[in-house]
């Protein structure tokens, strides 16, 4: 089982603190599916990316089949982290440019030093899982820029399953996607699950997916133990957050302004 | 096909690479690569390419016009303004890549040592570049020259006075892009895979900052190029025996009066060739840095 | 906003203090002997006499106890005497000269901005023409020529062989008081010292005017039928403007560099030109003071960027609130 | 009579460093007015470049061939002045993003007006039908002014880009995947938004790849894969039984459906197939689908679908 408990995390924004996760717990159990709801900014990707031990929690705490996380980020041992595994929201973000899609694939199993680059199983695992995921060999040759997002996104999703985890974390896996590129993915999943009882926990803002495709249901804004957080307080933190990613961009333009 | 005769395709060697790149060059860059390099070529080989020895005294052609036999003229002792361009060249462009490299290595040392270190190293390393970026560096540099010629020379104190005040920009530079890359999704998804902090760096910071240092490094070289020369023609940099394209044009100033213009011409030309070469390929370069992040399809 | 000033003028007299650190540290650590050079190295001046220079500038005492008085001298104002100005105090004829400085450097800055605005502004509104190709290539021209050289060029074209512009002042500088800068002999200087920082600036505002171009709020003023200069200059330039006015403040210290070489050219009587003479005669002092002078421009200078910076876009006026 | 907009054949291409990308073949639709028309398919399907098409806005590495009509007057190939005189009069944009829509460092106030300016209104005229429109919105149009666009929130964002298009009362209106990136709460209101819009009597054309979203403003429908409109017709008609197997098969994969994905994937755009572009993944396929490309045909319930299946009719 991956049991989160009161996990609390706040970023430092300018004008202060913005708490992003408030005291929330959740269980996810193997071969479950369960769906997380909730608007837009209530901290559904930080509480994604705790449960997937990339990022230490302020308070709380994560336990993955009773091993209880005391290090998160690059300290967390590959064993245990293996267990877990995440797929972002954004492909293109999530996919390093320089990388062609297959050795992206590969990369965790480089990383972890359970295969070298060399390796001949590399070729057989690489096209296993990306016949799994629905993606053509030719593409696997490809740079990211040069495949489209749905495609990405099947790439992410095998360089996630290609570790066997336990458990799989998907952060609006389907926002960006078209409805039948979303029913790839979901039934690959839904495979993989078959097979080795992956414990699947489904973010998303379409509550008719979470619905249909999910065991269950849960609400994030119902997780905090420490519930009374107005809709003011939530409209209010989007802003700033908002705020603080477009000066993060001026400032960025401002520096590319620079003469050498 | 074969899966393992896939998986090998992909990866292609570094010079494959290389030779890809420069198929795709379009004609401007193709024209610019070649003039540097025949620059460089002319500059090492100065000694076998000019025709005349450069401190060669010759009253007879003195402040003579171009000619055949001196095709860039001569100046007010009648040495050979070819030879001594060539000459200049060189010497132009050895201090200006060696003080180039020294300042990019603080640059690089610094920005990585901020951006890795964090907390309060960062904090006052990045007070203290702060501090060298508000100053003029050309002023500065003078005062490195003024300070520091009696002991280490002229050139010695040249690569000093550049290499001192070029770090700056290039530390902030490193800084940022490190700080930035590390916060990038891709990196949490590495970490996410298992990578240790020695493959993040290999594998993922490295490649991300050595474009921007090489870029730094190419874009610093016409910059020390003119500083190099601008001291020398204020009297504070080389010797003024010594054919340095600065000492050449400050020959060139005091020959105007008396109509000696080629003198001021000619060497000026080789510094502009030499800027305006680097600075297309290294324009180029940062056109092409980063590999296009969006589609062409997405419209 | 006012905090902010107040907070950037209060670390100006610490950027100077570790300017003065550094530079103090650094004349120790170089063999230079500041005795020597006011004595001229040729010059019979007894080691006693030297001794006694040496004494009477507290050259025998400990490191620190000099180091604090520099410090002290220089809060004060006072940076010492100077040899080029004859034994006079550094400070004082810094003042006098700043006047002529101020006119060659205000002018050409005034001619970048303007002319990097205009040719920008016509460049991106004409782009793949003949006329962006060619103010493209005269900048890029501009941007590899080194100002001296082109000054030079511009010297013998328009002084000795046109005879349009006077060559430059061949009095002794110091005659020539500030009150009466001849505006013919400002041209020449100005228009060089301007010509690199007018390409940069040139370049850049035609650069991020077509990258704002291509954004979904200038696409969508068009979908609603705005005509295209207007799109050009109400809704392209406010957003390119915001990083121009910051490049502006890191230009002025270009400028500031770029006149040492100008003045020396053209023989005007400013800092620049008193900067290299103080070089030549090895007369630290003034180049110190120069120096730490240029350091105040500088910051000033980004402190007015940041300003305008924070003035004119909401959204940092925002973020910083 | 013709119709308000007429798209004839209109064809877009697009020269890239990997080839010419096909982004729209050969599509030809008409509105009357008063109409409510979905254009809708998957991304990389033309549906975003038959928008631009519409109001000039592509970019200068594009060839286009066909025919645009507007009020039997063609727009492709007219003079810029006159082009935009008449997209300010007679058409506007509802634009995917509101919040990077308005100039992030100028107030609304100038360019909501500027906006209504550009429409032939005058500075009085636009300050008062702008206050009006916004009012009915339920903002404040002296409040907006003075403010910038991050100020506002998601949903005031959206109303104001609305009032922006409807202040022109133009005849056409095209809204470009509005619904695209935004929570189902926003999504719900941008809906009943663009149903006032079309029923204030503007014809309108929305852009999207919501099927709940096209399923809930009905009106007609064209489906559009791998460049070429695959089915067109009633929207009710085709969710309740589409006529092509595309169609068919992107309903079953929505999740309150079955969830049920198409195997393999579209072609890409650089490289179309001489047949019909579907078959590759079509359960139906059979030898023709294979060798030549299918037309437009007529199938039951009005509905023109591009399939063999319905070649025989």
């Amino acid at each position: 089982m991956l049991r989160a408990e009161r996990i609390s995390k706040s970023y430092r924004a300018s004008g202060g603190h913005v708490v992003a996760v408030d005291g929330a717990s959740l269980q996810l159990e193997r071969g479950q599916r369960l769906g997380l709801v909730g608007p837009s900014g209530s901290g559904k990707s930080t509480l994604a990316q705790v449960m997937a031990m990339l990022l230490a929690p302020d308070d709380g705490s994560l336990t993955v089949d009773g091993d209880r996380i005391d290090v998160w980020g690059v300290h967390c041992r590959c064993e245990l982290r293996h267990r877990v595994q995440l797929v972002f929201q954004s492909p293109r973000m999530a996919v390093d440019p320089r990388l062609r899609v297959g050795e992206a694939i590969l990369e965790p199993l480089v990383a972890s030093r359970l295969l070298a680059a060399r390796d001949a199983e590399c070729a057989v695992l690489l096209h296993d899982w990306a016949t799994r995921v629905g993606l053509t060999y030719d593409l696997l040759e490809r740079f990211p820029h040069e495949v489209s997002e749905g495609q990405l996104q099947r790439a992410c999703l095998a360089r996630a399953l290609i570790v066997a985890p336990r458990y799989l974390i998907c952060d609006e896996l389907s926002s960006m996607l078209d409805v039948s590129t979303q029913a790839a993915l979901l039934e690959a999943i839904a495979a993989i699950q078959a097979e080795q009882e992956l414990g699947v926990l489904l973010i998303t803002h379409d509550r008719v997916l979470a619905d249909t495709w999910c065991g269950e249901v849960a609400d994030i804004r119902e997780l905090a133990a420490r519930s009374g957080e107005g809709e003011a307080d939530a409209t209010q933190r989007h802003a700033s957050a908002r705020a603080a990613a477009l000066s993060a961009l001026v400032r960025g333009r401002q520096r590319r302004a620079m003469p050498p | 096909m074969s899966a393992a005769g896939a998986a090998l395709r992909l990866r292609g060697g570094l010079t494959q690479r290389l030779v890809e790149t420069a198929r795709r060059w379009p004609t401007y860059m193709r024209v610019a690569a070649g003039v540097l390099a025949l620059l460089v070529v002319a500059g090492l080989l100065a000694n076998v390419v000019a025709p005349l020895d450069d401190t060669a005294v010759d009253l007879d052609h003195v402040l003579e016009g171009p000619t055949a036999a001196h095709p860039m003229g001569t100046d007010e002792v009648g040495r050979d303004l070819l030879t001594r361009v060539l000459h200049g060249v060189r010497i132009s462009l050895v201090i200006a890549v060696l003080a180039s490299l020294a300042a990019v290595a603080v640059g690089a040392l610094v920005g990585v040592l901020a951006g890795t270190l964090g907390g309060r190293a960062d904090a006052v390393l990045m007070r203290m570049t702060d501090v060298f970026a508000s100053q003029n560096h050309f002023l500065f540099g003078v005062l490195l020259l003024v300070l520091f010629r009696p002991v280490l020379g002229g050139t010695g104190a040249i690569m000093l006075a550049i290499g001192f005040t070029h770090w700056p920009s290039l530390a902030r530079i490193v800084r940022g892009e490190l700080l930035s890359v590390r916060e990038r999704p891709f990196v949490l998804a590495a970490i996410g895979g298992g990578a240790s902090r020695h493959r993040l760096a290999r594998r993922h910071y490295l490649p991300h900052l050595l474009p921007a240092v090489g870029l730094a490094f190419v874009l610093t070289v016409p910059h020390a190029v003119f500083h190099e020369s601008a001291y020398s023609f204020l009297g504070l940099g080389l010797e003024p025996h010594q054919a340095s394209l600065g000492n050449i044009l400050a020959d060139g100033q005091r020959s105007l009066l008396a109509g000696g213009w080629w003198i001021a011409l000619f060497p000026g030309l080789a510094l502009l060739a030499i800027a305006m070469t680097i600075g297309t390929i290294a324009e180029y370069w940062r056109e092409h840095l980063h590999p296009r992040w969006r589609s062409e399809l997405e419209l | 906003m006012l905090k902010l000033i107040a907070r950037r003028l209060a670390v100006l007299p610490l950027v100077l203090l570790a300017v003065a650190t550094v530079t103090f540290a650094l004349t120790e650590i170089s063999p230079f002997d500041p005795v020597e050079a006011y004595v001229g190295a040729e010059s019979n001046v007894s080691t006693e006499r030297k001794a006694e220079i040496a004494r009477a500038w507290g050259f025998d005492q400990p490191l620190h106890e000099r180091f604090g008085r520099w410090i002290g001298n220089i809060a004060r104002g006072d940076m010492g005497h100077s040899i080029v100005a004859g034994g006079q105090p550094v400070g004082p004829e810094i003042v006098s000269r700043a006047s002529a400085s101020i006119a060659l450097i205000g002018g050409a800055l005034l001619l970048v901005l303007v002319g990097g605005l205009v040719f920008g502004v016509l460049a991106a509104a004409f782009r793949g023409t003949v006329f962006d190709w060619l103010v493209r290539t005269s900048c890029y021209f501009n941007t590899a020529a080194p100002s001296f050289w082109v000054g030079l060029l511009a010297l013998y074209v328009f002084s000795i062989e046109l005879g349009w512009l006077p060559a430059g002042f061949t009095s002794d500088p110091r005659s020539v008081q500030s009150a009466s800068i001849d505006f013919d002999h400002l041209i020449l200087p100005m228009v060089v010292l301007a010509l690199t920082g007018y390409a940069w600036f040139t370049l850049y505002v035609r650069n991020t005017l077509l990258e704002v171009l291509r954004e979904d709020h200038v696409q969508f003023a068009r979908a609603q039928g705005i005509g295209e200069v207007a799109v050009l200059l109400r809704y392209a330039l406010p957003n390119a403007l915001i990083p121009f006015v910051t490049l502006t403040g890191t230009h002025l210290a270009e400028l500031v560099g770029g006149a040492v070489l100008i003045e020396s050219i053209f023989g005007w009587p400013g800092l620049g030109q008193l900067a290299l003479q103080a070089a030549l005669s090895e007369d630290i002092p003034m180049i110190l003071g120069i120096t730490l002078c240029a350091s105040v421009f500088v910051v000033l200078g980004n402190l007015l960027a940041d300003v305008l910076y924070r003035v004119m876009d909401p959204r940092v006026r925002e973020a910083a609130a | 009579m013709s119709a308000l907009l007429e798209v004839d054949a209109l064809s877009v291409g697009f020269r890239t460093r990997r080839g010419i990308v096909r982004a729209l073949s050969e599509a030809s639709v008409a509105i009357e007015p008063g109409e409510l028309l979905l254009v809708v398919g998957e991304s990389g399907s033309g549906k975003t470049v038959l928008a631009h098409t519409l109001l000039s806005l592509l970019p200068r590495n594009v060839d286009v061939a066909g025919s645009v009509r507007l009020g039997g007057t063609e727009l492709l190939g007219l003079a810029p002045a006159a082009l935009r005189e008449l997209r300010a009069r007679r058409m506007a944009l509802i634009p995917q993003s509101p919040a990077s829509s308005l100039n992030p460092v100028r107030t609304l106030g100038g360019q909501l007006i500027e906006g209504a300016r550009a429409r032939g209104l005058s500075e009085e005229q636009a300050r008062r039908r702008l206050r009006a429109l916004l009012g009915e919105l339920g903002l404040d149009f002296d409040f907006i002014g003075g403010r910038y666009i991050h100020q506002l929130s998601g949903g005031m964002q959206q109303r104001i880009v609305n009032a922006m298009a409807l202040v022109g009362e133009p005849d056409v209106v095209i809204a470009d995947e509005p619904t695209s990136g935004l929570d189902s709460e926003l999504v719900e209101t941008t809906a009943a938004q663009l149903q006032e819009i079309s029923a204030r009597g503007a014809s309108l054309l929305v852009i999207t790849h919501d099927l709940r979203l096209a399923q809930r403003l009905a009106g007609w429908i064209a489906l559009l894969y791998a460049s070429r409109i695959v089915e067109l017709g009633p929207t009710a008609a085709f969710f309740e039984a589409p006529a092509h197997p595309y169609g068919r098969e992107l309903l079953r994969a929505l999740p309150e459906r079955e969830g049920k994905s198409i195997p393999g994937m579209a072609p890409e755009l650089t490289a179309l197939p001489g047949h019909c572009a579907f078959a590759d993944r079509c359960p139906d396929r059979f030898d023709r689908c294979t060798e030549a490309l299918p037309d437009l045909y007529p199938a039951p319930d009005g509905v023109l679908a591009r399939c063999f299946v319905h070649a025989a009719r």
